[in-house]
């Protein structure tokens, strides 16, 4: 399993990213704790449906990301608000959803980044399609797609990972091995000691990280980008991590796990990692922390803010967004809903 | 006799038919350590042991058809999947599979299974959270779909479901599992499929209804009996098969008819039923029969549900409807 | 003018496209090489090569799955099932995906993008080679559902939905391919989606039909005529979105109907046609709206597929009964 | 990749039959290929719908199909007609379901074998529920699904091949590789030199094998059923063969493929290297082949009478065959056909 920073923050490789960078991506990783946190007291408030929280897997998530050039396609789920944040998609958007919000599906215009995906499996096809037809338009925007290692035992992964593979789509696979879903070990999803080499069942490289470790993700993320950016077809990438949380807010993982398991994971912290090896280069020290834990807040605390002050959405919305014109069908309907004093 | 919820009562026929037929396993995803997402399955799996309740894989397809493949080999398969919405990648498995293989096997081999969804919305869930999508099981041939509306119905439909010698679609209503309680025998009982119930029996209108949406229909009875109109309230319980009967006589009553659901409206069962009435009792009719739906829209998010599922005001607005001819 | 069957009115409405508008792509099993299974792809391959006539694994999901992606990232996928029962494999994307990300995004996403699908019965075909499932397709928000009946109408109708900015079911009746055959213009033209046509005028009954059926009731129409009843010819094309207006304008006029589909009956799209008319014009009905459709159960092979699909029969002995009260 | 039997009819290892087993599965494999020519001959009198014909892959079938004890389950395809007349099922009702008569999906009682599936892929998962059922039932019966290279693209071959893995049910894959589904070769259906390598993704054994070869087939098919009836779980069998003839009698191969290549695959015949190596054995003459070709023949001509000679079905027998006892819907539907007078 590769690796490039340990847990203690040492080298074990050469870093893919330079200091500057590494505080940059640090950050991101920052940002994107105090938002999950945030959002899962929200929530505890009654003020988000439920969430699904990804504390543990933020190296996995921005460091991948990270590599992404801005008009890149992004395809991922429910867990991934960090890497769709650092595609451009706005906190606000992502609470919006969660809020039980349509209007948090729709991200600025410039973002390629699809609404998270809830259905399991069925979002990989997508990041096939999509970067298939910017090679058509002779475009050199790649797709990434994220998803968890319950995700592969759907057949539409199988049938994504294929017709990738046939057609060489740029598209990058990124699996983040949490090694739960919902209640679900590795041993009753999969006969396999990796994601990774399922890759070998389609002609398609695999590669197996240590996915606390940023510089790890980075690396393979960067060999994944520029292979399926130079037209050479498809990766799978397998980020090996943990879900600290919950699997949602409706969760209890006491069922299916125990706490020194949790614990265990905790010490292989992704951000602790960084900060230690910040902390050796010199570029780290605790007055910088509270200034970003600063700043990052405040765009979070704004992003809570838009989010629930967005009108609810009324009928017309409704019947509107479905067609670019709706037809005859919704017209009636939506009559019938006014004489219903609906 | 104990006081159950609707989800109680489940988790009590899983158990009895546990214990009283060896051929009876769940799979489902998360059914076993967790109990299920909604904990119907509570406890289950440290009483019959992981053969006996199944930690399934991420795949609702392998569900589905690795269970169709017991039960033809002699097991009583339940499986759940996890809401109605992550139904549809196995839908291949129930159509072409599931409900054909009594038929093309001329019996040789069948398919006694029972898929549990639970489905629909007014909880504020996820997208893919609230789909009443029944008809469209309600047009595959060679499964049954039934939804009970009750804990006593639950429990007894269930047990029955699972006794049946063909394939039932056993859809519970969410919204119901844990707000509606009642007195239940303790114990195995069975409640046939197939028969509408009347919940109230009135004589100036017919609601038909099921699910989730009896529980609105029921404040919608209750509003319209203070205005002094009488309705008669039907709970189908069983869309296949479709107690036609039972409505028509209501309706022969009554002459109005309002059906509700919360499905999409456009081939949503209640044109099946407004089909037969219209079929069976068109001279009856003092006025056209209302349907109060869904729209043809993906079911809206929490913030904007209530545009969408049907609501006991808007059941009122269509019995005045019937009532203006 | 060239005198084209509807198989060929398809293929020159593929080949228009594929010409006029570098998006366009097709993309199925076996439509390249071999030109499809039905052939309505020959040549096409050869004239654009295979970056733009796809032969796809096996595999439907993956062909929607992977052409939605298309479409979200701009170009006009057309794809094809081999069959119609072959579709369900893909019916999660369908419903899940295809027809759900314009209005999850508020418009900031969309795919226009086209599956065909050759349907129905009546050739005596292999199991799964019948199906006519359409009134799950037409329960699907967000996607459209269309079926010509001519030749005219399948090639502009498939421009229109090539062009159309949202996704669109094709419908195409297997056993009218080769079987109907007119003079039709060369070049593009566009059928707009969604306008039912009056195939036949009269004034005694309304007969609704689509598709394959259209055959039957043209047959149907001729006995009647014989037999001194002037009955009028719906043909629907499109049944998402529903032509109301047209039917309820033909059922004022002749206060009679009967809806023909060889579409399983419970919760097939005839019950929403009845629903609708009865909703519309329950006072101009003389008698009830009878259905002519396939049974609920799996559609027969071939020694005994003549129990299963409408028959001309069946349709004069519908109109019957609709003209006894 | 595994051969024992050269296209000489040459052995290059150990044959895993003696000799009069050998002649039994050569006259098996002699019955096979007249009952596969009569039907396409008599399907292009109209006799039957389309046909699918299996010539070329006899050694598949018929190998691996002697390997199974009469009990064992078998799920296969609409080409796979040979195997499944192996294991019990007769040709008259496999004819039968060609003549579209659904008699023909109903095997006698002690025969455990599913009608031949239509739909690629699906039916695979079946076999995994058989294996397990039985084995939670106490039984050692194993179940064997048969399909093609194509098939392993749809998403049911991945969920099935993990179904089986992580329960390690008595579960044989057999894939006969025939190089084509339909018209697609295998460049445009998978980017992988070899399916068997796809077990892999599951941590399940995958074997590759001449799938001309009769002993090769039946070797490897002996160790996957022995180590599913001990329950040590599921095996992927990749037997490489070709169809000689049409998808389809509805299908013309010269649109995808060369006569050269057709001539190629003859040259490697699964009945004739068979009949080399019992002539070398002096255990096959002239006067014997005349002698099973005739009475193989007979058998197969009685098949197709008996196969015609079935009474069509009438509308009963259809409203009646769709649940143990026909629901209301069913009964008012049977009394409207009949009011309609069909
Ligand atoms: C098709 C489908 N089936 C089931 C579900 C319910 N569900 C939501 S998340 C989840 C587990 C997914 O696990 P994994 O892919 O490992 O991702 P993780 O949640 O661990 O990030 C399941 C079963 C779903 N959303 N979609
Ligand atoms: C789900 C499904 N999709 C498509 C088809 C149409 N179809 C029939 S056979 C076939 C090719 C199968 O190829 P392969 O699995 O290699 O088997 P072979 O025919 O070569 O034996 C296709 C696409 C089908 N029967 N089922
Ligand atoms: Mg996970
Ligand atoms: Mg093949």
């Amino acid at each position: 399993m590769l690796q490039i920073l340990t847990p203690e923050g040492e080298l074990v490789g050469d870093p893919p990213i330079d200091v500057p960078m590494t505080r940059r991506l640090y950050r991101a990783m920052v940002g994107a704790r105090l938002y999950d946190r945030k959002a899962t007291a929200i929530q505890k408030q009654g003020r988000l449906a439920t969430y699904a929280p990804f504390e543990g897997q933020e190296a996995a998530q921005v460091g991948s990301a990270a590599v992404l050039r801005p008009d890149d396609w992004m395809v991922a789920t429910y867990r991934d608000a960090a890497a769709m944040w650092m595609q451009g998609y706005p906190w606000e958007l992502l609470l919006a959803g969660r809020t039980g919000h349509e209007r948090g599906g729709s991200p600025p215009d410039y973002v390629n980044v699809l609404p998270p995906s809830i259905t399991v499996g069925a979002h990989m096809l997508h990041a096939v399609g999509l970067a298939w037809a910017e090679r058509l338009q002779g475009n050199d925007r790649i797709a990434v797609t994220y998803f968890g290692e319950g995700a592969t035992s759907e057949g539409d992964f199988h049938e994504a990972m294929n017709f990738a593979a046939v057609h060489r789509t740029g598209t990058v696979f990124l699996c983040q091995n949490n090694q739960y879903a919902i209640s679900t070990g590795l041993n009753a999803q999969m006969a396999t000691d990796t994601i990774a080499q399922k890759a070998g069942a389609y002609g398609v490289p695999g590669v197996r990280l240590d996915g606390n470790d940023l510089f790890a993700v980075y690396w393979a993320m960067k060999n994944a980008v520029d292979r399926a950016r130079g037209s050479n077809g498809p990766t799978l990438i397998e980020a090996v991590t943990y879900r600290i949380g919950p699997h949602t807010t409706s969760d209890d993982p006491t069922r299916y796990r125990t706490n020194e398991e949790v614990d265990d994971w905790r010490s292989r912290d992704p951000l602790e990692r960084v900060r230690r090896y910040l902390e050796l280069n010199g570029a780290w020290d605790e007055e910088w922390q509270k200034h970003i834990e600063g700043e990052e807040s405040a765009v979070v605390e704004r992003a809570v803010e838009l989010a629930e002050g967005l009108n609810t959405p009324d009928a017309d919305e409704l019947f509107d967004s479905m067609f670019a014109e709706p037809t005859s069908d919704l017209e009636s309907q939506r009559r019938l809903l006014e004489s219903e004093g609906g | 006799m104990a006081v159950l919820t609707l989800a109680q009562a489940i988790t009590d026929a899983l158990d009895i038919a546990l214990d009283n037929d060896e051929r009876v396993l769940l799979m489902g995803e998360d059914v076993g350590k967790a109990g299920g997402v909604f904990r119907l399955s509570n406890g289950l799996y440290e009483k019959y042991g992981p053969d006996r309740v199944i930690d399934a894989p991420v795949a609702e397809s392998g569900i589905i058809g690795t269970a169709f493949g017991m039960a033809v080999a002699g097991m009583r398969p339940v499986t759940e999947i996890q809401f109605m919405g992550f139904s549809y990648p196995a839908y291949d498995q129930i159509v072409s599979h599931v409900g054909r293989i009594r038929s093309r096997s001329r019996h040789r081999f069948t398919s006694p299974m029972v898929i549990r969804m639970p489905y629909g919305g007014g909880i504020g869930a996820s997208e893919h959270h609230s789909e009443s999508t029944e008809s469209i099981y309600a047009h595959t041939p060679g499964v049954k779909v039934v939804v009970p509306s009750t804990p006593y119905d639950a429990k007894g439909m269930l047990l029955q479901a699972i006794d049946d010698p063909d394939p039932v679609i056993f859809l519970e209503p969410i919204r119901l599992y844990r707000s509606v309680k009642e007195e239940i025998p303790v114990g195995a009982y069975l409640v046939p499929l197939g028969l509408a119930r009347v919940l109230v029996p009135g004589d100036d209108v017919t609601i038909i209804t099921y699910g989730a949406m009896t529980a609105e229909a029921r404040k919608a009875v209750a509003i319209l009996k203070q205005e002094g109109v009488s309705p008669e309230l039907i709970d189908l319980r069983s869309i296949v098969p479709f107690d036609v009967d039972t409505v028509v006589e209501s309706v022969e009553k009554t002459g109005r008819a309002v059906v509700v659901h919360e499905a999409h409206r456009t081939a949503g069962f209640g044109a099946e039923v407004v089909a037969q009435i219209q079929e069976r009792a068109l001279f009856s009719l003092s006025a056209p029969v209302q349907r109060v739906t869904g729209w043809d829209m993906i079911v809206p998010l929490k913030r904007a549900e209530h545009h969408y599922v049907p609501t006991a005001e808007r059941i009122v607005a269509a019995v005045g409807k019937t009532l203006e001819e």
